[in-house]
């Protein structure tokens, strides 16, 4: 009975420990961006509020939370009130099986840092992370207005897409580690990183995932010369928030398995994991601010066929290559 | 008892958006009722220790076909002026179609509750299910005693592809 | 532990509600998403079924129900969307230039 | 975990990996070599066709489990095939002049028809539920496009989308009824049921004679018969014509041999039930296709209530689930993918481009016109109405007399009856071509060298299986499934 107790306590200080702090990334997250895409440009970014603007994410938010809701007239109301909370919260969950650490041990007790350790866990990523699509495509089919449902159209077809090449790039790494939970994959990793092995498959791999979150050059879905604002348009206060958060939770999680499955996940040397699992995982939020100050926009069409007729390709050969190395190396 | 529970919850919640999907007017309302149906099956799936199953269902049928068909009602804008028509011509058959459905269910209950349930137990209980690995022991039944299935399949999906293309596209060219 | 009868009435139950959809229904979409939710009950049988048995079979086939089910939703769609370019409707009884 | 890889068994399953390569290589020439004309893939395709059918005649006589048991080879299912590749040959035939004049020349028509084939292949060779299953579907898709393949046209449209919704509906039910069958015995490979069900005397067992009902609703709305017939006769008025010939002809088939091997080898032990059952089902299904028959003005439409009802002919000896029964469904399909065929494929002579030619109606005189082609309907409407010396008597023959050797009378006398019914419908057409003035002009005719020669087997096939039938019996009771 204690050990239910003492289990469940574990559970709940563990979920709001993760759930605590990637709010809290969250949010300065945006500030990151905007500092490293001024200095990128040499501009300084925030600088007003707090020291180097460091009290900027807590500035917009009180904004954002004191602002009018606007619901509008002609848009039909459920839906328009559930599309952001289905954009958030699939996008928080995929953190449950995603290991941060090696084992602790606490006055005999041994914690996983990790949520909880399922054997489907990338499966449960992928399934959790497709459901969040809809936010999207909901939200722009229920604000009424052409803008919003293009670009919910684009972004959910855009999403579908290159869901399938992130599948399959990952599927090389599953060859190997023959497993689908993530603490095994990480600990498969304990030699060499599997970029080094999946060179390809994390080539493709990264450039989906910026696809998958709607980043620059694949930020069709909120072109703002085109679209507006694409499928948020017509959401304001916190409603707006909770897909600005949605979206950058996304990049957290894409970054996390970048992590977990390319560049060994929270083994390094000298430094505590939890630690070299955030400066991974920093670096690839770094690569994805870099591209965006980078690289202009693709076309719509070019998006499609680059997806379809070269990164999909490109994945299935990475299997069957691996495949056929697996099997001479035997 | 927390197993029960949860089956009972998810149970009630996979009845009612079932019937939701039946009586909205609204397609994509339908459809939004779907998914939830399609969800919480998962959970089920969970319960009947098919974890597979469950994240295919979430991955195949909440994130692929429902995306598919939120697609196509966003696309042809389905609006008032296709409305069910003909009210009453149509009461007749609602009544009879419910009254149908009714009798299909106490016969679907009667057989299920009725039977015994017989036949050999295979060897793949959860214990042992769990030992190897659910994901694992699927994919090893696909390549060995499915295989040819499997196979099959491929050529399914292929038909569907052309077909689908065939239809929808465009413009054909001769 | 539920007893699985309970896992095949729910099964039942969605089924024939999915059945009823499909006949009281005039709209060609929400009849393909009736017959959607009649091939998910399809899939709860099995996974029941699997479990009760212990072996895999079930599991396997549900897994090419899913196959089937995604090839016919594409087939299914694209034929909504050839018939709705001719004639703009889903209504199923506004298509009948034959008699049914 | 141990993965022990099964053999792969490639010279059981030759015949369909080469079908389907034909089908890829098809699609994929006409996408590369734009310029090459469509009438070629045709060609290429009925080739092949004839390829398979040889491959397909060397198993002759073997018996072969394949793929842990999801696969088989025997008599049974080569007999099939070999109603399936005719079938698919003729119409390959009949549609290459159709596609061009209807503007509907595309390769994918031709692959689809192929994948189509190797759907059947997989239902009639199909050892386990699930092959029968996916072979089930991938034939249904592809008849689903099929029909809808003239897509500017709006009857196509809807006859795709009956077709569709329909047969998913059904689908359904199949599938419940194959849960309900795995739930009480808990295997899905078809001898593993039949062994269960004997050696536990299951027999009474409410979850498989309920699993047995709903396998009854699927099939029977594969095989068009009554109550489950109403999809048929709007698919077949409003698919091209190629289409609906091919749809009478090998997936009625096909959907029968699975009917015949799921029912004869898995639920032997329930024939009592399931006989009855089949029984209201016959004489419903002869009755109401002939009697509607009767009233249509349209040609297809009254070839399709003409397939309901000989539909209800072959149920008939499902229901005497004897050899002899079993041997006579065999022929009897045989001999009308010959006869129904080729009246489809004169329907598609007398058509043009935007005017088909459809109603009975537009027949009358061409006894006077085109003699010759004249003759040749009233060869084919004379076999399937049952008249000497055509196949169709023969095959209805030892159908009628498989039922009262069974002890099956008074459905033998149903089944006569109806027949002497159908003999006004199908005469109908015969006597307005000579007894009416032509009130229109015919010439031209859609005549190329491809549907003669499809004319040509098909009239060979009517009359030399009405008159030399013998030999084909044999066959036919060597290839039945019974022990």
């Amino acid at each position: 009975m204690l050990d239910v107790i003492l289990f469940t306590f574990i559970a709940i200080i563990k979920i709001s420990i993760v759930f605590g702090l990637l709010l809290l990334t969250i949010a300065y997250l945006i500030w990151i961006e905007r500092k490293v895409m001024a200095h990128m440009q040499v501009r300084l970014g925030p600088m007003r509020v707090g020291w180097h603007g460091l009290l900027q994410p807590l500035a917009d938010g009180i904004k954002l939370l004191f602002k009018e809701d606007i619901v509008p007239y002609k848009a039909s109301k459920v839906l328009f009130i559930m599309a952001p909370v289905i954009a958030i919260v699939p996008a928080l969950m995929s953190f449950a099986v995603i290991p941060f650490g090696n084992k602790i041990t606490i006055s005999g007790y041994s914690i996983d840092m990790v949520i909880t350790d399922i054997n489907i866990g990338i499966l449960f990523i992928l399934a959790v992370t497709s459901v969040g699509v809809y936010g999207i495509i909901l939200a722009g089919w229920s604000s009424s207005n052409k803008y919003s449902l293009l670009g919910g159209l684009r972004s959910s077809a855009q999403m579908i897409s290159y869901e399938l090449s992130i599948g399959l790039s990952l599927i090389g790494v599953l060859m190997i580690t023959q497993s689908l939970s993530l603490v095994d994959i990480v600990n498969a990793q304990s030699k060499w990183w599997f970029v080094l092995f999946q060179p390809i498959g994390f080539m493709v791999y990264a450039i989906s995932a910026v696809a998958e979150v709607n980043r620059c050059p694949f930020d069709l879905p909120e072109a703002e010369s085109e679209l507006v604002a694409g499928y948020h348009t017509e959401y304001s206060s916190m409603k707006f928030s909770l897909f600005f958060m949605a979206e950058y939770a996304n990049i957290l999680t894409v970054s996390a398995i970048a992590v977990t499955f390319f560049f060994g996940g929270w083994r390094g040397p000298f430094l505590p994991p939890v630690i070299w699992f955030l400066i991974k995982m920093f670096l690839c939020i770094f690569f994805f601010v870099w591209i965006r100050s980078t690289y202009p926009r693709f076309r719509y069409d070019q998006l499609m066929n680059f997806g379809w007729k070269f990164l999909l390709p490109v994945a299935l050969a990475n299997i069957i290559v691996t495949g056929l190395v697996i099997v001479l190396i035997g | 008892m927390l197993e029960s529970l949860l089956f009972i919850i998810m149970g009630l919640i996979v009845i009612t958006c079932a019937i939701g999907v039946v009586f909205q007017k609204n397609p994509i309302y339908s459809a939004v009722f779907l998914i939830q149906t399609m969800v919480s099956l998962a959970v089920l799936y969970i319960l009947l220790h098919a974890q597979f199953v469950a994240a295919v269902q979430v991955m195949v049928y909440a994130g692929a076909v429902m995306v598919l068909f939120v697609f196509v009602i966003m696309l042809l804008n389905v609006q008032r002026a296709d409305q069910e028509l003909g009210k009453d011509r149509l009461i007749f058959q609602k009544v009879s179609a419910i009254f149908l459905g009714l009798l299909l269910f106490a016969v679907i209950g009667i057989v299920t509750v009725r039977s015994v349930l017989q036949g050999t137990k295979g060897e793949y209980t959860p214990e042992h299910m769990n030992e190897i690995g659910n994901t694992q022991l699927v994919g090893k039944l696909l390549f060995t005693d499915y295989v040819f299935p499997f196979e099959i399949a491929s050529i399914l999906l292929f038909a569907a592809i052309i077909g689908a293309i065939i239809l929808a596209k465009k413009e054909l060219k001769e | 532990m539920i007893p699985l009868t309970w896992y095949l009435i729910l099964s039942g139950a969605l089924f024939t509600i999915g059945a009823t959809g499909v006949l009281i229904r005039r709209n060609a979409l929400v009849i393909l998403m009736c017959i959607e939710l009649m091939l998910n009950a399809v899939n709860l049988a099995f996974v029941t079924f699997s479990r009760h048995h212990d072996s895999m079979d079930g599991q396997i086939f549900v897994f090419f129900i899913m196959t089937v089910a995604a090839a016919e939703a594409a087939v299914g769609l694209a034929i909504i969307v050839a018939v709705f370019k001719n004639k703009a409707t889903v209504n199923v009884d506004k298509i009948n230039l034959m008699k049914w | 975990m141990e993965i022990t890889v099964p053999p792969f068994d490639i010279k059981s399953i030759a015949p369909i990996i080469l079908v389907t390569i034909t089908g890829i290589v098809v699609l994929i020439t006409d996408v590369f070599l734009k310029k090459l004309p469509k009438e070629t893939l045709g060609y290429f395709s009925f080739l092949a066709v004839l390829i398979t059918g040889v491959i397909i005649s060397s198993q002759l006589g073997t018996t072969v489990y394949s793929f842990s048991n999801t696969f088989v080879v025997d008599d049974f299912s080569i007999f099939f095939n070999f109603i399936f590749l005719i079938s698919t040959a003729i119409v390959i035939l009949m549609s290459v002049t159709y596609l061009r004049q209807e503007g509907i020349n595309y390769g994918e028509y031709y692959t689809l028809i192929l994948f189509a084939t190797v759907g059947m292949m997989l239902m009639a060779g199909g050892a386990d539920l699930i092959t029968i299953f996916l072979g089930l579907e991938i034939m249904s898709i592809s008849l689903y496009v099929l029909a809808g393949f003239r897509r500017d046209r709006l009857d196509s449209n809807e006859a795709s989308l009956k077709y569709f919704l329909l047969g998913a509906f059904s689908t359904c039910f199949l599938l419940y009824g194959i849960a309900l069958l795995y739930g009480a015995t808990g295997t899905t490979n078809i001898n593993e049921i039949g062994t269960f069900i004997t050696n536990n005397h299951a027999y009474s067992n409410p979850m498989i004679i309920m699993g047995t009902c709903l396998l009854i609703i699927g099939f029977g709305f594969k095989t068009a018969s009554v109550p489950f017939h109403k999809w048929a006769p709007d698919v077949y008025q409003g698919a091209p014509t190629s289409v609906t010939a091919f749809m009478s002809a090998g997936p009625k088939a096909a959907a029968f041999a699975v009917f015949l091997r799921v029912f004869l080898v898995s639920l032997p032990g329930l024939e009592t039930k399931w006989s009855v059952i089949l029984w209201v089902m016959s004489v419903l299904t002869m009755t109401v296709g002939n009697v509607v028959a009767i009233t249509q003005t349209n040609i297809k439409r009254m070839l399709a209530y003409s397939s309901i009802a000989h539909a209800g002919y072959v149920l008939m000896a499902i229901v005497t689930a004897s050899s002899l029964g079993t041997a006579s469904i065999l022929f009897y399909l045989l001999v009308y993918v010959f006869m129904n065929l080729g009246a489809f494929a004169v329907i598609m002579v007398l058509g043009k481009k935007g005017k088909e030619n459809l109603q009975i109606d537009d027949y009358s005189g061409l006894g006077y016109k085109h003699p010759v082609l004249a003759i040749t309907m009233s060869i084919f409407m004379f076999s399937l109405a049952g008249i000497p010396p055509f196949a169709g008597f023969m095959g209805k023959f030892y159908i009628f007399s498989s039922a009262i050797k069974s002890g099956y009378i008074v459905l033998a006398i149903i089944g006569v009856i109806n027949s002497v019914i159908s003999v006004y419908y199908y005469l109908r057409v015969t006597v307005v071509m000579y007894m009416k003035q032509p009130v229109r002009e015919f010439a031209p005719l859609s005549l190329s060298p491809f549907i003669i020669l499809a004319l040509i087997i098909t009239i060979w096939g009517t009359i030399h299986l009405g008159i030399f039938p013998s030999r084909i019996i044999e066959f036919a009771q060597e290839s039945v499934l019974l022990p």
